[in-house]
């Protein structure tokens, strides 16, 4: 019998080992595998590359920031251009102890598609003429320039679902797919946090979003409440 | 003093939107399109985390997994749809959202957007905003018509780092609307007690005159 | 208020024109707009460049050969290496009279998707070292080849769902999904054969396989009984 | 006269297959591996259709909306899932199924796989497998180890335009198993009734005998 459920986000986490690279699916409050990201916290796991859409806006990334977890961010939004409020990572990041790649949202996600995909790379015209085309190869076609963008892909991932059965099988909720459903085919080691788990079956097949084939392990865990990022 | 308030460049913003177009409204000024939006008509709102059909900031119930790209809890229209990040911005880079409403830092005479990255503050952030900039049909900028102490942001050549090169169809700010021609920026309207001179003297290249410039209807 | 419904599936092809290019949803008797496909028949148009994964295979399309309607196609599967029955597709290919072009199906379906997701072309091994690489540019990429397909777009996609809303947002049903919602972002127009067109409101926004957005016309026909192929 | 059938052959790749394996089985001969698999395993089968967890194929109720990649009525196991043609390539190509087993005209010794076009008859179609053999972890081949007269399908090079360059990880025939390896084809099983010799004769490239080559258990 396939089982991949777990007792617990630390559990569930047992191999994750200092210089991991790692993707956490959420945009913003959104599907955010905060269980997770805390458990990650507790482990004390360094040297960490992190790969998510945001850092420090409603998503509990910045707590990895605490004890400097972190080596290197690639995200499409972690410093605000007004300086209303300034989270860790902006704090760190503004003193140079962490890295940080930006990426625009839409190519982020190509990227990480790409590299679950089998695609070797994807073409763009999104950042030609920008800070975003240095150091890229550029393809020309008919005429066109394209960037030529190459696969992201991961050690694990931890990513947030509502519900699971327990041979993997995720669905979602809302805004809550965001980048979760790409990051679970880019990594090593998915990791999923849910908030329910079903007896297979209990998911509507037309309603599976991610199958089960690309989930290693599943641990239920009460969300943890999040307020309005406003 | 004279020009918009915020409210009023959203008003304006929305007189630009039409029943069936799919709209994304960007963070900040563009967000406050929504409440303008011309009843009855079915305007169908675009988020970036994966959201089709939205309707009005919700104030009271707060659902973390339903937000806009801003964070701001929304409502959901009949006939709404989510889907993930990959097909959010395949419809996005893919041309298959009519406007997008933008913010502006800077906004050149060929319609160079520059809106993601403050170099004096050694910050900024990309999020959706490339590729709405360079997969929407049509790229609104809503902004002020000037920085502090009266600097154009409307200038011959973008200073701050690009968004998108070529990407700006229309520039409506507190003083002014104004199309980006191949042939160069056209004064279309101007706010009320605002006049094309006044316009000009705080915009850096030059403005032709619409034969139909007027005072924004509002 | 939007309403993208037609009376009938002649009505919505009216604007179909000799030498269209046009891509049609469907696998085999899975998700298969057969009543566009007989509506295309009785228009009668004419040097059509089709586009499906399959034709003569229980999917109608091969009626299209009755009255010369093709004069390309590009597909995944359209003639048989076993010679035990001959579709009028495969006897018009053999004799010249139609032009063929085969694509893999992973790269088939992608070309289609890159051509709705604004991309200028995507990067893949399928194909290497194949009939298939002919032609093609080779991009390589830290010492390995790719090579380089590019995007596959139509002047109308004729796709079947199972229900609609008059905003053209659709629901699939089961293996009924297959190339429609590619194919629904990739085509100028858009036309959408369902089998319930229900309010607004009446799918879940969950559930919806297309959003409305790509959809130009939905029209409620009864589904052509099929056949099992095999 | 001596070799499997195409069941003991499905029977023989059945036994490749272990429990939380997802596995795509070809048109044709490998399609029947679906009704050997082991009891009680929960293995993945699926179908570049857009399923994932399919059971046995239905003789009865035929739904034209549930069927196989070979155009077959299939049943639903628990825990299967729907999805598009896009995502079911990007789980073949992306390297997330387990097992491919597909059928073939040829195999050469380094792996070479044509198993798509008939040059004598002017035909064949690509369907989905060159992305399973490009894309699938393993690929297992299943067929007859000889065309008609006799005629090897194990070649040295394959005179058949290729699905993809070494591609191939067994080879499971009629008359026996055979690995590919980098250093060339490893006979490792024959069927009963047959021997080592046997299976040379009618193999083109020359086979390295296992140290544990036995009999098929079948």
């Amino acid at each position: 019998m396939i089982d991949k459920t777990f007792a617990s986000p630390d559990d569930a986490l047992h191999d994750v080992a200092d210089g991991a690279t790692i993707m956490f699916g959420g945009f913003v409050s959104a599907g955010t595998p905060s269980n997770l990201i805390l458990a990650l916290q507790r482990r004390g796991t360094r040297d960490i590359t992190g790969i998510a859409n945001n850092i420090g806006l409603g998503d509990l990334l910045d707590v990895l920031c605490e004890k400097r977890q972190l080596a290197k961010f690639i995200a499409t939004f972690a410093v605000r251009a007004s300086g209303a409020r300034k989270s860790l990572f902006e704090e760190q990041y503004a003193r140079g102890e962490v890295a940080l790649e930006l990426v625009p949202q839409g190519t982020f996600v190509e990227r990480i598609r790409a590299a679950g995909a089998g695609l070797g790379g994807v073409l763009t015209r999104v950042g030609l003429g920008t800070m975003v085309e240095e150091g890229k190869r550029t393809i020309n076609i008919d005429g066109a320039d394209y960037l030529l963008e190459l696969p992201l892909r991961a050690d694990f991932a931890f990513i947030k679902a509502y519900r699971a059965d327990r041979m993997g099988n995720l669905a979602y909720r809302m805004a809550g797919r965001n980048f979760n459903p790409a990051m679970a085919t880019a990594a090593d080691v998915v990791i999923a946090e849910v908030e329910q788990i079903v007896e297979p079956g209990g998911i509507d097949p037309e309603s599976v979003g991610t199958p089960g084939v690309y989930v290693d392990r599943v641990v239920r865990c009460d969300p943890v409440p999040v307020r309005w990022y406003g | 003093m004279a020009g918009l308030s915020r409210e009023l460049i959203a008003l304006r913003v929305a007189r630009e939107l039409r029943e069936g177009m799919v709209v994304n409204l960007g963070i900040g000024l563009p967000t406050l399109v929504s409440s303008f939006l011309p009843p009855g008509a079915e305007i169908l709102l675009q988020a970036e985390d994966g959201i089709l059909g939205y309707g009005a900031i919700s104030e009271q119930d707060f659902d973390p997994d339903l937000i806009n790209a801003g964070g701001q809890p929304v409502t959901l229209l009949p006939g709404a749809s989510f889907f993930d990040s990959a097909a959010s911005f395949a419809m996005i880079r893919g041309g298959h959202v009519d406007v997008a409403v933008l913010g502006g830092l800077e906004v050149s005479e060929r319609g160079d957007l520059a809106n993601w990255y403050l170099p004096e503050r050694g910050g900024g952030s990309i999020g959706g905003a490339m590729d709405l900039a360079c997969g929407a049909r049509r790229v609104i900028v809503a902004m002020t018509h000037t920085a502090r102490e009266d600097r154009p942001r409307i200038r011959t050549r973008c200073a701050y780092p690009l968004t998108a090169p070529a990407c700006v169809d229309l520039i409506i700010t507190d003083l002014a609307v104004i199309e980006v021609r191949p042939e160069g920026l056209l004064l279309t309207e101007v706010a009320p007690g605002v006049d094309a001179a006044f316009v000009q003297a705080r915009t850096e290249p030059e403005l032709r005159l619409s034969p139909d410039l007027r005072e924004m209807e509002l």
